[in-house]
């Protein structure tokens, strides 16, 4: 341990180097004495360390580690405390802004329930012995199980699972996009095509929010600016509930859960028969095109002629268009064969750029995985597992019975951060450094320039001395599992500077210094073509079930719920309902009024999985036969802010699989809905949805934007 | 007091001119000794009230305005209404002693010290509650017109430094007022008590001695005081008014408050001096001096005034009305329609219809009746302040201070415990303080008797030589 | 007593000054803001960046179910489109066909502000930077402010928060620049004042006058959409004062003539004549 | 009394007669105008009373009192000094709220003006009262306790030969008691 705290006070010099740097680059910000009264809480400017300038603060580059996206941060360091995160603006996926939950990973660094000390059965424990025990049992068969991972971090877990055998590594996400990659991959052959929405007159999702959780949301929200300057974009949404994007929309289309991929079906066949679109190198396509006419439409999905034209005819009179889907594979096929049939392919749709060191690439997460994971560990084909950025008891839908699988796992390792129900059913739980005290590198899975890597870097020395790096603890193990090569390295700031100047081609100090001040570093990229569209069969899951269906979406903010124990994002309204600290399930008024129900009843929403009981919102952005509750609430073991509400996970039948894959669909579980009959008023931030005739927000039509060019 | 006569409910006259000067010292003076049980228990139950306004006032302190559920929509309630209700309370006693004094209204002699003494008791509770309902209620000197080291000054545009102005201007003199009014009856104390209570008179009645010097600057210093004192009144009233009018929020800038305020205020001041009449009547037996006639003509005047009141309160409705603000007009609705409403109508029907029973002759002369009625009315004027403050607050320009809120417990403990306060000050005033002017129900006596006979001796003597009654009753000047 | 009189009059000749020119008085800045409500999408990022950035107590539901957050910045979200004329079809539609509008409110900084002349102890003041101070030592908590505005944007401390809002280690997240607000005093948004005085001092420091830009506030700062503009409305060549230019909104009116009634810019509640200064561009919807 | 003290010798003595009412304390202080006692004038009367006697003029005659002149400049004064006072304090606070208003308002002054203008009349009036009533000083004179309960008393300082005829012009208009006390 000794060892390691000098090695961090060495790097942590070298960090203010770069800081210094940093402030030459002009993006510090000295700090003053307001007229304010002081805070009583600053620590004493008496003997600082010597990296501290005292009263200034000094931004360094990072990167965000709070969803997928790994955006590019600059944080506000002062007297030694980050206090402020900021995005970095030299990053091309987020190049200078930051969402809610990047703001909020302050809260996940300070946060009060962090863990500060290695736990054996939940007893406090050393180091020493935890470890030991991990290289006594977890020998065999061990798997990884990890949220979205990718840089060096997976280089060292590749190898630590190459060395102990023939393990393997679920990658595992809830809030994913699966389809879209698996779409894009069996039509374009591109898993990740890079998209142009500023470059888009016109853009349709397919249940795809992209402003709100969907692959990187603030590189989407950075286009979507320019998409909505003049000349103005033109955006439609399909979905069974009104997510982000939907609420952006300019038409707003509500689709029974389930069916958004014969909604787009029937757009491609408007665009064929009344357009005279076509689509001739995809027969299959095309034929499955044609036997979609409205009036099917109409009775599967539930969407109306009128609404289907008005899709079509924006799509086919304002080109380039961009047809996006995250509903379901098949949504996400007919996606790909609209964009073809549009000829958005090359223009809003591009071939996604890969870096040439293929181990750092991103692995995007899947409930897949999740399910795979299940299956093998109740076949009891894992006998040691490390978790690590993953709460499969708590993401798991109750269909994969996850609680089963996890005790029928021999042995099982957690590295958190925070308590949370995982950490719980764990044997051995390895306190990890927050994302602001670690190193690390993060290849952007979408939006960055061509082959750029993300470099993260300790914002401040730990705050709980007990607990380690990510990359040092798989460096360690890495070291007792035998992995070749690693012995060089004391901590993974060496072995990440070397791996580093590796790529970057060069041992010198100085571009070192210019890596760590730019917080990224471009290695070779090659990039690669589309293939001409493959003709792959196009379907769509029809739901038979006429009754209420169950949605489970995913918000900005608390996410899939990892996010729960910030007490900024539980403060934040929901973005929809404006609700706060607690769930509640949304429902179309006719709806809750054939159910003789009213805002704030608390319901009992019951599948074959189980009940859950929660309050209802009722507004029109729902479908009529979907009931939407959120998801990332309901913790049990999440610290103190982040047991309010319930997780509708805990009902979702798994076994619903999509057309076409494996990919746990969690939009259509049929549910029964019965009044509780208790009724409290839902904490919101204002309780009228109406402006009541004050003109608060203004709404003119597109012609006169156009007419003004928006006053631009 | 041959017969009884003029104490029953057909009495006539507002005071019987043939009472013995000494009886009148007497029986004031004898109001002010050995308290019996019943003074006791008003006390004891005073003083619980206070105890619980200072329990509250101690928790909030400790725990935060959230104690009283103030919230950002409604960052005004009970505190600010009933600080306003009880400078309305405060309206009584100058109105009745100034204002009838300068019209030589002689009936207001009996009643016009226990008048006064409540003025100047309402105003010490109603200062209570700026005081209390402020977040940083340590700081609350720094109102106060004083430069601050670092050359700050209080905000005079503030309308609450307005408050702080007038207020101090009106106990000041209010309490002056009474003082000055009081000394020829502190001298008549001083002269028939022993022990501490001599003492305290003697230094009180400064040296008063009943010299024509003394009476000639005496009745110029009254009504100089009492000239200042209803311009004074006045603009205290409209004064507090402007702490809502002068805000834009709708449902506040009305432009007819200070009239309807001033209404108010006199309307509930006169109310708690029927309360107030009645009980003194009854508790000190003073059916001498507290007639039913001067009740009659208190009852008659309340009517006038809740008849005005009720006019701008009207008035105020239309404008409202026939304007064309939105969002006031939604204030207004909700009043009357919203989750207020119950009170709202209260207040209507305690203010705007009760006080037409005081038309009949049968509640005037029921002290019983009258009593409950006086006490109705008073809640209708409360109410009224609430249905001011708190109705407005739960709407506004922006939506988002659309919020119905009700008061938390040590809102209405503080409510509560400010009768507690005012009715220990009270208390103690009558037990100290001559409660009726002796000296002047002695002039109203003098002059009435007077007047009678002149006019009696005129008939006489036009009609027949024979001397008329003042000769036969030449040394019966008192005794 | 000549300095005296020397202010009395220098004060008035201020005030008409002022009015000629549209402001009020003169001063050496004019920060204000444009926020594009085609652009904003509601996602929450501005307020968080605001919490983080102004040390911003978190209340918890039942304080926040009682009204009593502390929320400078707000997403407000409504379901209604008042000015927006619909086609027949979609007038009564049941479904929300539009999507929703949102709206970020903080403090609009009037330059007639209705909060100022009634504090009691001048604890809220126009600084010379044209922005509406609260200043935290002087307040006193009567509350009076926050009555009277038209927007209540004004937050009260009804409680100290110091140790629910900031459990160990979370008060090392705070930030030193402003200060920790106690129970009972009023707070509201500052446009980020302490980054304000950090420009003008570097630009003191080097000599120069500050930079178009130079300022962020942390929700300009963080906004995905880069849907505010923030900056200073006296400096003819400052993105601000084109923007407000181009939509031909003025400081100082309760009614703008624009030539063209077309152009998105508006202002809330300006018919109040508290002459705020933040510039809301119209949310703009397909029809 | 000045008009009397030239022609009178030294006054020896100071005389109270309590009588029953107004009327025969007017008849006493009637015969002192008629000079029934040599060398008193009513100027020489000091009358103490129980209550304020309405025609108490037309007896002792006009005693100028100098309370309005008192209440008058209180007032100015107050309304002066308030407007100065918020006018300097405006002047000199510098960083006060504007909220889009000049730096000296004047409704708001001409209401705390107006406030101050009314409490310094008061309170000049209550001094005016304290000095011409002569309070608050030891006090001269005989007292008996029977004026504050319904006797009307008249206290005259005379000389010795007066003595006698103004004690026979008290029991004239039946005196009820007398008191006397020797002038040092």
């Amino acid at each position: 341990m000794s060892k390691t705290k000098i090695n961090r006070r060495n790097f942590l010099k070298v960090l203010g180097l770069g800081g210094a740097g940093a402030a030459l680059a002009g993006c510090d910000m000295p700090s003053y004495v307001t007229l304010e009264e002081g805070e009583e809480k600053i620590y004493s400017y008496l003997a600082p360390e010597e990296y501290v300038i005292p009263g200034v603060g000094v931004w360094y580059a990072s990167t965000c580690l709070q969803c997928p996206a790994a955006c590019g941060t600059h944080g506000r360091v002062r007297e030694g405390r980050v206090l402020k995160l900021e995005g970095n603006p030299n990053t091309a996926v987020n190049a200078g802004k930051l969402c809610q939950m990047g703001q909020a990973a302050l809260q996940a660094h300070f946060n009060p329930d962090r863990i500060t000390e290695p736990l054996i059965n939940g007893q406090p424990a050393s180091w020493d012995d935890a470890l030991a025990l991990i290289n006594e049992k977890a020998t065999k068969n061990v798997a990884w199980m990890t949220g979205a991972i990718s840089g060096h971090q997976r280089v060292l877990l590749d190898a630590h699972l190459a060395a102990t055998g023939k393990g393997r590594h679920y990658a595992v996400e809830t809030i994913n996009a699966r389809a879209w990659t698996d779409a894009g991959k069996a039509v374009l052959s591109d898993a990740m095509p890079t998209l142009h929405l500023d470059k888009a007159e016109a853009v349709l999702s397919l249940g795809a929010d992209m402003l709100g959780t969907w692959i990187s949301p603030v590189t989407f929200m950075g286009q979507y600016g320019q998409f909505r300057a003049a000349p103005r974009g033109v955006l439609m949404a399909v979905e069974p509930a009104m997510s982000l994007t939907g609420a952006n929309a300019d038409q707003w289309v509500a689709a029974k859960p389930g069916t958004e991929a014969a909604v787009a079906l029937g757009v491609g066949h408007l665009l064929m028969t009344k357009h005279g679109l076509s689509l001739n190198s995809m027969p299959n396509a095309t034929s499955a095109f044609q036997s979609m006419t409205p009036a099917r439409v109409q009775d599967i999905a539930g969407v109306s002629e009128a609404a289907l034209n008005k899709i079509a005819d924006t799509l086919a009179s304002r080109k380039p268009s961009l047809v996006v889907a995250n509903a379901s594979h098949a949504a996400a096929r007919v996606a790909m064969a609209l964009n073809i049939m549009l000829g958005n392919v090359g223009k809003t749709l591009t071939p996604g750029a890969s870096i040439v060191a293929d181990p750092l690439a991103p692995i995007m997460g899947s409930t897949k995985d999740l399910a795979e994971f299940a299956q093998n560990a109740d076949a009891g084909k894992i006998d040691a597992v490390f978790i690590t950025g993953a709460n499969p008891a708590f993401i798991a839908p109750q269909g994969l019975n996850m609680a089963a699988a996890l005790k029928a796992v021999g042995f099982k390792v957690a590295l958190a951060t925070c308590h949370d129900e995982t950490t719980k059913v764990c044997d051995v739980v390895l306190p990890l450094s927050s994302a602001l005290e670690d190193w690390g590198t993060h290849v952007p899975a979408y939006g960055g320039k061509p082959g750029v890597v993300h470099l993260q870097q300790p914002l401040m020395e730990p705050l709980h001395a007990e607990t380690r790096g990510l990359g040092d603890i798989l460096l360690t193990l890495g070291k007792s599992a035998g992995v070749d090569g690693l012995e060089a390295f004391e901590d993974y700031y060496g072995y990440l500077r070397t791996a580093v100047s590796a790529m970057i081609g060069s041992e010198q100090e100085g571009d070192w210094q210019r890596v760590l001040q730019a917080g990224q570093f471009e290695a070779p990229a090659q990039d690669h073509a589309f293939s001409t569209g493959s003709d792959v069969a196009l379907g769509f899951s029809e739901n038979a079930d006429a009754g209420l269906h169950l949605v489970t979406v995913a918000r900005q903010g608390l996410y899939d719920g990892r996010h729960a124990n910030s007490s900024w994002l539980q403060e934040a309204p929901d973005q929809i309902t404006k609700a706060v600290w607690d769930s509640w399930a949304e429902m179309h008024p006719k709806t809750a009024a054939d159910f003789g129900l009213k805002d704030g009843d608390y319901v009992s929403l019951t599948t074959q999985g189980g009940a859950i009981t929660t309050r209802i919102f009722t507004y029109k952005g729902v479908h009529p036969k979907a009931v939407c509750v959120p998801m990332g609430r309901g913790h049990t073991d999440y610290g103190r802010w982040a047991s309010n509400g319930v997780n509708p996970l805990t009902i979702v039948d798994a076994h619903l699989g999509d057309w076409q894959s494996s990919e746990v669909l969690a939009t259509a579980t049929p549910v029964k809905i019965s009044a509780v009959g208790e009724n409290r008023h839902l904490v919101r931030l204002m309780d009228t949805d109406q402006q009541h005739g004050r003109k608060l927000v203004a709404t003119i039509s597109a012609q006169q934007f156009g007419r003004t060019q928006g006053g631009a | 007091m041959s017969d009884q006569k003029h104490l029953t409910q057909e009495q006539t006259k507002d005071i019987d001119e043939n009472i013995a000067w000494a009886s009148i010292n007497a029986d004031v003076l004898r109001s002010m000794e050995n308290p019996r049980r019943g003074y006791w228990v008003a006390m004891a139950v005073s003083v619980c009230l206070f105890g619980i306004m200072i329990y509250a006032e101690v928790y909030q302190y400790m725990y935060g305005m959230g104690a009283a559920l103030l919230n950002t929509s409604h960052m005004w309630d009970l505190y600010i209404s009933t600080f306003v209700f009880w400078i309305g309370m405060s309206h009584s006693g100058t109105l009745l002693s100034a204002i009838l004094h300068l019209v030589h209204a002689d009936w207001r002699k009996p009643i016009y010290r226990f008048a006064e003494a409540m003025t100047t008791f309402s105003l010490m509770t109603a200062g209570i509650f700026p005081v209390i309902h402020l977040g940083r209620v340590w700081n609350f000197y720094w109102v106060m017109p004083y430069m601050t080291d670092r050359g700050l000054w209080p905000n005079f545009r503030s309308p609450l430094i307005w408050d702080a102005f007038a207020i101090t201007a009106y106990l000041t003199s209010s309490v002056l007022f009474l003082y000055i009014g009081m000394i020829p009856d502190l001298a008549i104390c001083r002269d028939n008590a022993k022990g501490w209570r001599k003492t305290l008179y003697s230094w009180l009645s400064l040296g008063w001695r009943g010299d024509d010097r003394q009476w000639r600057n005496f009745r110029f210093t009254y009504l100089m005081i009492a000239c200042f004192l209803i311009p004074l009144a006045v603009s205290v009233h409209s004064i507090v008014s402007m702490d809502f009018a002068m805000s834009i929020m709708p449902g506040w800038h009305v432009t007819t408050f200070p009239p309807y305020f001033v209404a108010g205020a006199l309307y509930s001041g006169c109310a708690a001096i029927i309360t107030l009449f009645i009980l003194l009547r009854y508790f000190f037996k003073f059916e001498h001096y507290m007639t039913f006639p001067i009740l009659d003509k208190v009852c008659k005047l309340t009517f006038v005034i809740a008849m005005v009141w009720t006019y701008l309160n009207l008035v105020e409705f239309a404008s409202v009305w026939y304007g064309h603000d939105i969002p006031s007009k939604e204030v207004l609705i909700a009043k009357a329609t919203g989750p207020y409403s119950p009170f709202f109508w209260g207040m209507m029907t305690f203010g705007s219809v009760l006080p037409f029973s005081l038309l009949f002759k049968w509640v005037r002369r029921n002290m019983y009746v009258l009593f409950f009625a006086s006490i109705f009315l008073n809640v209708g004027m409360w109410l009224e302040r609430w249905m001011i403050v708190t109705p407005t607050l739960s709407l506004g320009y922006h939506p988002q201070a659309f919020n119905v809120m009700w008061p938390g417990w040590t809102e209405w403990a503080m409510v509560g415990g400010s009768f507690g306060w005012f009715g220990m000050l009270f208390l103690i005033f009558v037990k100290v303080f001559p409660c009726v002017s002796m000296y002047e129900v002695k002039e109203m006596v003098f002059h009435r008797k007077r007047t009678i006979y002149d006019d009696v001796d005129e008939m006489m003597t036009l009609h027949s030589g024979v001397p008329g009654p003042k000769a036969q009753t030449q040394n019966s000047g008192g005794a | 007593m000549s300095s005296l009189l020397g202010n009395i009059f220098k004060g008035w000749s201020d005030y008409s000054k002022g009015n000629e020119e549209g402001g009020h008085h003169n001063y050496e800045h004019m920060y204000a803001m444009v926020i594009d409500l085609d652009k904003c999408t509601g996602c929450n990022a501005c307020s968080t960046a605001c919490y983080a950035e102004n040390n911003l107590a978190t209340v918890g539901e039942e304080y926040f179910g009682a009204r009593q957050a502390m929320h400078w910045m707000r997403i407000e979200r409504y379901f209604d489109e008042p000015n927006l004329e619909k086609a027949g079809s979609e007038a009564d539609a049941d479904t929300q066909s539009h999507g929703a509008s949102f709206l970020p409110m903080m403090c609009q900084h009037c330059n007639a502000a209705p909060c100022e002349p009634v504090c009691p102890v001048a604890a809220t003041y126009h600084t010379p930077d044209g922005l509406n101070a609260q200043i935290y030592n002087r307040c006193i908590g009567s509350r009076y402010c926050a009555n009277n505005c038209p927007f209540r944007v004004r937050y009260f401390n009804f409680y100290d928060h110091q140790e629910t809002a900031w459990p160990a280690p979370m008060e090392q997240q705070l930030n030193p620049d402003i200060s920790v607000r106690s129970k009972g005093v009023m707070e509201k948004c500052t446009f980020c004042i302490q980054r304000t005085r950090a420009a003008s001092n570097t630009a003191k420091n080097e000599g120069r006058a500050i930079r178009d830009g130079e300022i962020q506030t942390a929700c300009q700062q963080t906004c995905p959409t880069s849907a505010i503009l923030f900056g200073d409305l006296l400096d003819e060549t400052s993105a601000v004062h084109q923007a407000w230019k181009r939509h031909q909104v003025q400081l100082g009116r309760y009614t703008q003539n624009k030539e063209n009634p077309e152009l998105r810019g508006y202002r809330i509640f300006e018919e109040l004549n508290v002459d705020t200064k933040v510039l809301y561009l119209e949310r703009v919807r397909e029809v | 009394m000045a008009g009397s003290s030239k022609k009178t010798v030294a006054k020896t003595r100071r005389v109270l007669g309590l009588f029953g009412d107004f009327d025969q304390a007017f008849e006493v202080i009637a015969g002192i105008r008629r000079y029934q006692v040599p060398g008193l004038t009513v100027d020489d009367v000091t009358l103490k009373s129980p209550i304020e006697h309405p025609e108490i003029e037309d007896v002792l005659g006009e005693r100028p009192t100098d309370i309005p002149k008192f209440a008058f400049w209180g007032g100015l004064f107050g309304l002066v000094f308030g407007f100065f006072f918020l006018a300097g304090a405006q002047a000199t606070f510098l960083v006060q709220p504007q909220g889009g208003k000049p730096v000296i308002t004047i409704p708001s002054n001409v209401v705390l003006a107006y406030e101050m203008m009314i409490l310094f009349g008061v309170l000049t009036t209550l001094a005016g009262f304290i000095i011409g009533a002569r309070l608050m000083r030891r006090s001269s004179g005989l007292y008996d306790t029977a004026i504050s309960v319904d006797q009307i008393g008249i206290v005259i300082e005379v000389s010795d030969k007066q003595y006698q005829p103004l004690t026979d012009l008290f029991k004239k208009h039946n005196v009820i008691e007398m008191h006397e006390e020797a002038l040092s």
